[in-house]
């Protein structure tokens, strides 16, 4: 029975993983791809954890396996959030079909005193 | 940074019941949101309406912002892309952008207001 | 499987000094880390492999014997790893004040400096 | 005892970087650390036991599981050398280098340049030398950019590359020794290799080992790094540059085949006289056609080395002897050369010789201290560098050696011939008038620095009488290191 | 690089990370982790924060320079490491164990221990110090 | 897993293969690009590979302690995205 | 007193003579000559214990093991050598003490001429071969730097490196050659060869020590081919042309031979070659004496031949011919130094040493005329001057000569016709011949600067009248150089013979070619530039330059500055060296392979490794580079997955990244990939990398641990948790087990973030021109 719950959800993962890899092959412009990471791939690390869970169930595992899921879940979203930002302050292009971008006109992209100390701190006399 | 939290003993238990409810129906947002995709990506031709809409938030802490982005990203065809630096306005990039007006205000009623139970 | 780890070492080897044969400064720094990767898969492969059976011994059956994988090659390849870090952070470093200095990355422009 | 050499360098790193605001205290905190050295050196060196032996093993953990230390003629002769040179040296640099560097993490690296040195010299276990040599490696990096001047930055990218290939190789020649023998312990893999057949394996990985050792010694075809390198850093660093770096290359060749390598004399042996005649005498050509004070000491260190190289293809006691005063000797001229080349530098504010001039004149007594180490470096007896060369000679006629003993004699010629065209060009010859040449400030410290060097390399001359003996005992020391292993040991052997 | 997000992130992150890592440490004895590891970790606490908030922000929020990390890191590790000489003057780097019982539980504590918390300093301290110098390049 | 299923076993293969494909996948898209942050996002998906083949590791071979080795992944992979990020920013100050 | 003090007096005498000289400069020449008077009396008075053959003899240890010893030893030939160094040296002290007064910076001339009279009576009185060796090599050095005193001037700075290296060179192949000699002893003691010569002469090195050895001497004492330093180290003052280039230095090699000659004189190797360099050197030396025009290139061209006769007369090895030797050494070295004092006095009141541009000096110097003229005497060996004798005897060993007698006789008597030639030349140039217009009129020299002279003519005329004074002296030298014969007696007269017959002849020669000196100055000079033209000096430095120009290209062809062809090397000679021992292992690969799904990972990993790698090869973009190459370390990181490593795995994820991300970091600051090789480069450099990887490859597969072998990492896991109370037994390992390499390991990461910091934030160059 475990067994098969196990083969189940390695097939879910396996299928996810899938998805995650072809639409990161097949989507046609950066921003769709990080769906393509952000959700296929994180549930798909999610199932596999859950299989895990469920094939070897033990208190450490299952703690181990809980922080990784909530970490992947935290991350996740964080990290093609810094990356989607900087593609569009690169300047790179949606694919065709773009009903608008909102984003484009906002955000300086850097102020002046946070320059401005930067270099204070690289001039500080400092030995190693 | 962090702004104050009305933070109070007595609507703990209603946060907890509101994070357990919402445990469900996040694992299904996200089932969903990857098998939509799974569909888009499996099907032969492709065509998109997508763009960047801006969201204007209502959220007063960090933690609740934080869980927005979160939930946004993990949904169907959104992607949290940039938040203003006053944290008013969340830029999403979306998928399925038909009709960009009812996108945001499904944002808002579905998602905020299941993060403001949660944490305000 | 082990003509193929065998050879995959070689392999790194190759890629390696092909690296470190070109002029971009670039390349040579990622030359240093090609050979270190060969180097630390040789010390590994040399310390023979065992299968999914991590240096662990559990308190419980510490006094029978344990038949683990060798743990001391992966202890060598870590301090190794971690050296092998430090100096890679610092060519790194290296790399980019010298360009700041020099105005180049072709290590041909080096070629003066052993002018008798 | 045997852990103090690498743990008063290291407590030095501590207070030194805790003190790095400081200059004053840095710098008398790295005297007192290297005085401090000196003494344990002659401690441990005193307190070798009767077979010449004095071992530690760290944490308690028996040989070969633990990582051992392991003092025994030769190690502790090179120990007292060491940090014997190093109290010339920092005070050398107290008053050569300039404040920036001082300030820069001079002494600190000093500090662990000197750690990595002494953890070769006593370590007694593959794996663990090789860290050592990784912390003498990067100070040696660090040091050699410090400052980041743009000559400096041009020569360490070669530098660097070269040593870091050098410890690549080092790491997967353990790797080889490790598979066929399953010990890192030097004396344990001694022990085995001469108690069961040796694997056919063990040949290549000692060959990766020597030339990884060579790469870090200079050796031919290995070589090319150094004179790219050794010329750019302030003379102090190079004057100790040369005197550690390749000299630990060279002792741990010795080491390594006296323990592995001269069971399989008849292969090695040749090759050891191939590298060494081929080093000795590309080494003395280039220094030979060189016009630059640095360029000409730095290619000579490469000729030197090919002499002590020659010391251990002879591998008889007096060869062997001959090979450890030579890197004694060699340290101690070639570092006061350096430092005597570093006034001069001072003075008149270039090293090339053909600017140069006049130094005799203006300057009689820097003239003599460059004189002395030089006539040690050119072989005049009564100066070390004389019986370096004789004890060689005798050994090579001794075993009848031809080539290679011909080969060092023809190459001392040009030893000389060099050494003379430093004196003619830059002490002899009137000053160039148009060489427009800025004059340093010269702090007293560099002076008294070349002069300890310069007593340093006189005593070692004049007292070869006394101290034969225990170059002797360690040159036996190697060719039966069966006493070695026993120490190292002492329950397996009672077997 | 200033994104509201990332600030909020490794804010929340940074407490979580440093508390990982010093479990990581801890653990290291009996599973996979020890001193560099979690070293690292704790190191990359502040270097994510520093990717949020700038090198300055992140730099007000170590308790002590990076330096002082790194020499406190050597400092404990030759410490531990002396601590063995009581029991004679070879012993360096011996250990010495003690152990605390909480009812069945045993805590062993002893030098190796501390020789990864200095193991944990100076690669905490290492990283950081480098990847901020870097950064300070160009913020 | 001393008695596996027939079912489980294939399971397992199709698993490995996947996450072989989405390596496969990720290569594709480091090599093709076309855009920087294309090649970033690679790692992201590399990273959650690998955390997905140690789970499989694991179920397979039963050696928990191999946990940490994605837990760690996860976390690094999440610096190093953010490093990039930054790393981009800068280019594009230029 | 003993023989070490007397010589540590002098090398002390040495030390302080610079301090006498600036606070005595009118007296310093007397006061330092004071020490080398006293000590040659003391000599004086050992001569009655020497000739009753009590040896006197010291020795000190020195290198004992190696039979090498601070051993002194004064027998007849010491004492006869002591006397002359001791001698000579005080006379040329006063009359350097005078000499010196024009040129500056003469306080350490004082001090290195004395250096060179300690170094020189050292090298006579050792008794030991490495003791012998030291002063030997101190002598060349202290010849160097008075040969160069006038160092501003590039002509003394090259004679200078001449002659040291032609004696540089010379001692290397004695101390070669001594080393072969005495191994067979294990001693270097003179003792030991000499008295079993046998071990030494049965030895199988006893032809290349005795070469090298000759070689020695030769180049010390300006034997041909070795002869053109002499005339070069012209360009030292005077009292040093006097001192060590006619008198003292350049016997030395003459004072080797005859050291050796107990041991060799058997030998035809030995006695052949010496008496073939003799007669070359002699006449060699005699005929470019001929049309000098430099009085000190006379002088030293006649030295080169007295030389040659001096080998010549030792390598005769009759009772005549060494006795002829020991009477001929004398008396060259009182008529030499005599004449280059001269020459010096002559060039100071005159300004000049060219012979075409002085005359009738006669007339402002008469004291110095007579003199020089007894000198010039003694030269020609013409009575009553000790130099008669001196020929006479030369003639009686040629004509007892055992094998070719007559031809060496016609070789020396031309030589000695030579000489008388170059005596009368010499006198009539000088001091009479045609009237020179002085700038301003020369004087008689000062008395200072006679006294030398003075006292040597004095001498030479005295034992020309009372010849068997130095018999005694030269009785115990004679036995230490053939012990078999005896001292031949002397006599000025020895009646109406065929040898006086042959002075007679000699003489007349002399005047006879006196008589047509012009056409024959001529004639040799055109000989000397068209058919022996050897100019074996400029040779000698267009040699050097040749050499120097040719090192410098191979050395620009070796140490050529391209970085990848250094690597190119490195990774060639170690892949060749590698194969080179290779040859024991036969090619025996496991190809062994299990089912499990796990292995399939490998191929999983080996493609990643593959295609990240030719990513990184073909990456036009650095970042593309960077991330290609974490990805192949993601590959290798399953490697360690599947193989059991946890903690390395993780590490390497960590390390990886974060070398990753610092080289983007930094990266970023650098220009864009260029194409900098062409396709030619690419495939040399794939060739070479093939080849390496090839070999590493090959030494991977042979890494198949032998059965049953004994690991180490055994103790580890039985002990990791019952001793080190640690279930990781890789983390137990870095802590405890081997906590020394972590300990190391950390210091390395520290220094590491130290050097990077410096890197970044100093700027020595900047700060400093500040
Ligand atoms: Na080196
Ligand atoms: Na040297």
């Amino acid at each position: 029975m475990i067994d098969t719950i196990v083969a189940f959800l390695l097939l879910f993962a396996s299928f996810f993983t899938l998805v995650a890899a072809l639409g990161i092959v097949r989507l046609p412009d950066v921003y769709m791809r990080m769906h393509a990471i952000t959700k296929a791939s994180s549930l798909a690390t999610i199932l596999f954890l859950i299989a895990l869970i469920i094939a070897h169930p033990s208190w450490r595992v299952a703690l181990g396996s809980l922080l990784l899921i909530a970490f992947v879940i935290a991350t996740a979203p964080i990290s093609t959030h810094a990356l989607a930002r900087i593609s569009v302050q690169l300047g790179i292009k949606m694919t065709k079909g773009m009903v608008r971008n909102e984003l484009n006109k906002v955000e300086p992209i850097e102020t002046e005193s946070a320059k401005k100390s930067a270099e204070k701190s690289n001039s500080d006399e400092l030995s190693y | 940074m962090s702004k104050k939290r009305n933070f109070t003993l007595k609507s703990l238990p209603k946060r907890i019941w509101a994070f357990v409810k919402f445990i469900p129906f996040y694992a299904r947002e996200m089932i969903i949101s990857s098998s939509v995709l799974a569909y888009d990506i499996l099907r032969p031709q492709q065509s998109f309406r997508h763009g960047i809409v801006a969201v204007d938030l209502d959220l007063q802490s960090d933690t609740a912002v934080l869980a927005f982005i979160n939930l946004v990203s993990m949904t169907p065809g959104s992607l949290s892309v940039d938040l203003s630096s006053d944290r008013k306005k969340l830029y999403v990039h979306s998928m399925y952008l038909e009709d960009p007006e009812g996108f945001v205000k499904d944002l808002k009623v579905n998602f905020e207001k299941r993060i403001k139970e949660i944490f305000e | 499987m082990n003509v193929l780890i065998a050879l995959l070492i070689g392999f790194l080897y190759a890629v390696s000094v092909y690296l470190l044969l070109r002029r971009s400064i670039v390349k040579l720094v990622i030359g240093i880390l090609f050979l270190s990767y060969a180097t630390n898969l040789m010390l590994f492969f040399a310390g023979g492999l065992t299968e999914t059976s991590p240096a662990f011994v559990m308190a419980s059956e510490a006094q029978s014997a344990v038949m683990t994988s060798d743990s001391l090659p992966q202890a060598l390849i870590l301090t190794a790893l971690v050296i092998g870090f430090g100096v890679a952070a610092f060519s790194m470093v290296l790399i980019y004040r010298f360009y700041k200095e020099t105005g180049t990355v072709d290590l041909d422009d080096l070629s003066d400096i052993e002018k008798l | 005892m045997l852990f103090l050499p690498i743990l008063i360098p290291l407590i030095s790193i501590i207070l030194l970087i805790a003190s790095r605001h400081r200059l004053k205290l840095q710098q008398w905190l790295s005297i007192v650390s290297v005085l401090a050295q000196l003494i344990i050196a002659l401690t441990i060196f005193f307190n070798l036991s009767e077979t010449g032996h004095l071992v530690a093993q760290a944490g308690s953990w028996p040989a070969p599981y633990g990582i051992t230390f392991v003092a025994d003629y030769t190690s502790a002769i090179l120990l007292i050398a060491v940090s014997l040179i190093a109290v010339a040296a920092i005070i050398y640099s107290i008053g050569f280098v300039d404040q920036v560097r001082q300030r820069g993490g001079l002494f600190v690296l000093f500090q662990g340049l000197l750690t990595g040195v002494y953890g070769s010299l006593l370590t007694g276990d593959i794996f663990n030398l090789y860290v050592w040599f990784e912390v003498m490696v990067i100070s040696s990096f660090v040091l050699i950019t410090l400052g980041a001047e743009k000559q400096q930055l041009r020569a360490s990218v070669k530098y660097l590359v070269m040593n870091l290939i050098g410890s690549m190789l080092f790491v997967a020649a353990i790797g080889l020794l490790y598979s066929q023998l399953g010990t890192l312990n030097m004396a344990d893999i001694a022990y085995k290799l001469r108690s069961e057949a040796i694997p056919p394996l063990v040949n290549s990985a000692i060959m990766l080992f020597f030339i990884a050792f060579g790469i870090k010694a200079a050796v031919f075809p290995f070589f090319f790094w150094l004179p790219a390198s050794y010329p750019t850093p302030p003379i102090a660093i190079t004057a100790f540059f040369g005197a550690t770096l390749t000299k630990v290359g060279v002792y741990v060749m010795l080491r390594f085949y006296s323990l592995f390598a001269q069971l399989d004399a008849p292969f090695w042996q040749p090759v050891i006289f191939v590298v060494a005649g081929l080093t000795m005498v590309f080494g003395v050509l280039m220094a030979a056609s060189s016009y630059d004070i640095r360029k000409i000491l730095s290619f000579h260190i490469i000729s030197q080395i090919g002499y002590m190289l020659m010391g251990i293809g002879l591998f008889s006691v007096i060869g062997l002897a001959g090979a450890i005063f030579f890197i004694v000797h060699n340290m101690f001229s070639k570092t006061a050369t350096f430092m005597a080349g570093g006034l001069i530098y001072l003075y008149k504010g270039t090293y090339d010789l053909k600017k140069l001039g006049w130094v005799y004149k203006t300057k009689p007594f820097l003239a003599f201290l460059f004189l002395i180490p030089a006539l040690s470096l050119a072989g005049i007896p009564p100066t070390p560098g004389f019986f370096g060369k004789f004890f060689l000679l005798y050994a090579g006629f001794e075993g009848a050696h031809w080539t290679i003993t011909i080969v060092a004699l023809v190459v001392s010629i040009l030893t000389l011939f060099s050494m003379v065209k430093i004196w003619n060009e830059a002490m002899w010859k009137p000053e160039v008038e148009s060489a427009n040449l800025s004059v340093k400030s010269v702090r007293p410290a560099a002076w008294v620095g070349t002069v300890i060097a310069v007593v340093f390399t006189l005593l070692l001359g004049l007292t070869v009488g006394f101290t034969y003996d225990y170059f002797a005992q360690a040159g036996q020391q190697l060719i039966d290191p069966m006493n070695y292993i026993k120490a190292v040991l002492p329950e397996l052997i009672a077997k | 690089m200033k994104t509201e997000i990332l600030k909020i992130a490794a804010a929340h992150l940074k407490p979580f990370l440093l508390v990982l890592s010093l479990v990581v440490l801890y653990r290291g004895h009996n599973e996979p982790g020890g001193g560099f590891i979690a070293g690292l970790m704790a190191g990359m606490a502040y270097v994510i924060y520093a990717g949020a908030f700038g090198v300055i922000q992140a730099k007000q929020l170590l308790l002590a320079k990076p330096l002082t990390f790194m020499g406190l890191g050597i400092s404990l590790s030759i410490f531990s490491g002396t601590i063995g000489l009581m029991n004679g003057a070879d012993n360096f780097l011996t250990g010495v164990w003690t152990s605390i019982s909480f009812g069945d539980y045993m805590l062993k504590l002893g030098t190796p221990l501390l020789f990864d918390l200095g193991v944990y300093f100076t690669v905490a301290g290492m990283l950081v110090k480098v990847i901020f110098s870097v950064m300070e390049e160009d913020v | 897993m001393e008695s596996q299923s027939v079912f489980l076993n294939i399971s397992v293969y199709v698993a490995f293969i996947s996450l072989g494909l989405a390596f496969l996948a990720a290569l594709f898209r480091l090599i093709k690009g076309p855009d920087i942050t294309d090649r970033l996002i690679v790692l992201d998906l590399t990273a959650s590979s690998l955390i997905g083949l140690v789970i499989m590791v694991i179920i397979t071979s039963g050696e928990t302690v191999y946990l940490n080795v994605a837990l760690i992944t996860a976390l690094v992979m999440f610096m190093g995205n953010i490093a990039f990020a930054r790393y981009l920013k800068k280019t594009l100050k230029r | 007193m003993n023989i070490v003090l007397s010589i540590f007096m002098l090398f002390g005498l040495a030390a302080i003579a610079p301090f006498v000289n600036q606070r005595f400069p009118k007296l310093s020449g007397w006061l330092l000559s004071l020490v080398p008077a006293g000590l040659f009396v003391w000599f004086l008075s050992k001569i009655p214990a020497v000739v009753q053959g009590v040896s006197i003899s010291e020795s000190y240890p020195w290198l004992a093991a190696m039979g090498i010893n601070f051993s002194f030893e004064l027998d007849g030939l010491s004492l006869l050598f002591a006397l002359l160094v001791t001698g000579i040296g005080a006379l040329i002290l006063i009359y350097a003490g005078y000499y010196m007064r024009s040129y500056q910076k003469t306080n350490r001339f004082f001090g290195y001429l004395v250096f060179f009279m300690a170094s020189m009576l050292g090298l006579v009185t050792a008794s030991d071969w490495i003791l012998l060796f030291m002063f030997w090599e101190f002598t060349s050095v202290s010849s160097f730097v008075l040969i160069g005193f006038k160092h501003e001037k590039s002509a003394a700075r090259e004679a200078a490196l001449q002659a040291l290296l032609i004696t540089g060179l010379g001692g290397l192949a004695l101390l070669a050659g001594l080393i072969m000699m005495s191994l067979p002893y294990g001693d270097f003691g003179f003792d030991a060869v000499i008295n079993t010569p046998e071990l030494f002469l049965e030895s199988k090195l006893f032809i290349p020590a005795t070469i090298l050895i000759l070689i020695g001497a030769f180049t010390k004492s300006a034997i041909f081919p070795f002869h053109f330093w002499l005339p070069g180290a012209m360009q030292a003052p005077s009292p040093v042309s006097a001192f060590l280039h006619s008198a003292t230095m350049v016997k030395a090699g003459i004072y080797l031979l005859a050291r050796l000659h107990p041991v060799m004189e058997s030998q035809e190797l030995w006695i052949y070659t010496l008496s073939v360099f003799g007669v070359v050197t002699m006449i060699v030396g005699a005929w470019f004496a001929l049309a000098q025009q430099d009085l000190k290139k006379i002088l030293a061209y006649t030295t080169v031949s007295a030389l040659g006769t001096l080998v010549l007369l030792i390598g005769t090895s009759t009772a005549y011919s060494i006795t002829a030797a020991l009477v001929f050494l004398l008396v060259h070295a009182f008529y030499k130094a005599t004449l280059f004092m001269m020459a010096g006095n002559i060039e100071k009141k005159t300004g000049t040493r060219d012979i075409r541009k002085l005359g009738q000096l006669s007339r402002y110097m008469p004291v110095a005329t007579v003199i020089s003229l007894l000198a010039l005497l003694s030269m020609s060996g013409i009575p009553p001057m000790i130099g008669f004798i001196g020929k006479e005897l030369m003639y009686e060993a040629k004509l007892n000569a055992p094998e070719a007698g007559n031809f060496i006789l016609i070789m020396g008597f031309l030589a000695n016709a030579f000489t008388v030639f170059v005596s009368f030349r010499f006198a009539y140039e000088v001091f009479w011949g045609k009237s020179v217009a002085f700038q301003k009129p020369p004087h008689e020299p000062d008395v200072s600067l006679l006294t030398g002279p003075a006292v040597l003519v004095l001498i030479s005329l005295v034992l020309g009248i009372f010849p068997n004074q130095v018999a005694d002296l030269l009785g115990p030298a004679f036995q230490a150089i053939l012990p078999a014969e005896q001292l031949i007696k002397l006599k000025l007269w020895h009646g109406f013979n065929e040898i006086l017959l042959l002075s007679f002849l000699t003489v007349l020669l002399g005047v006879v070619m006196f008589a047509f000196r012009a056409k024959i100055i001529q004639v040799v000079s055109y000989m000397n530039l068209n058919f022996f033209n050897a100019k074996l000096s400029q040779k000698f430095f267009s040699g050097i330059d040749v050499f120097l120009s040719l090192t410098k290209k191979k050395t620009a062809v070796v140490q050529h500055g391209y970085h990848r062809f250094y690597l190119m090397t490195i990774f060639i000679s170690a892949g060749l060296l590698l194969l080179l021992t290779t040859n024991a292992i036969d090619f025996s690969v496991d190809f062994s392979w299990h089912q499990s799904p796990l292995n399939y990972l490998i191929f999983l990993a080996a493609i990643m490794i593959i295609a990240g790698s030719v990513v990184v090869i073909t990456a036009k973009s650095r970042l593309l580079a960077l991330i290609a190459t974490g990805f192949v370390g993601i590959g290798i990181t399953i490697i360690f997955i599947i193989y059991s490593g946890v903690d390395l795995a993780i590490t390497m994820v960590m390390v990886e990244t974060l070398t990753v991300v610092i080289g983007a970091m930094v990266v970023y600051y650098l220009p864009k990939y260029l194409d900098y090789s062409g396709v030619g480069a690419r495939i040399r450099d794939g060739i070479v990398a093939v080849f390496f990887g090839g070999v590493m490859s090959y030494l991977a597969l042979q890494t198949t641990s032998p059965e049953g072998m004994d690991k180490i990492s055994a103790f580890f896991a039985a002990n990791s948790y019952t001793k080190a109370f640690g279930e990781n037994i890789v983390n137990v390992i870095l802590v405890d087990f081997r906590a020394l390499d972590t300990l190391g390991e950390i210091v390395v990461l520290a220094l590491a973030a130290i050097g990077i910091v410096s890197l970044l934030k100093l700027n020595a160059h900047k700060k400093s021109s500040r």
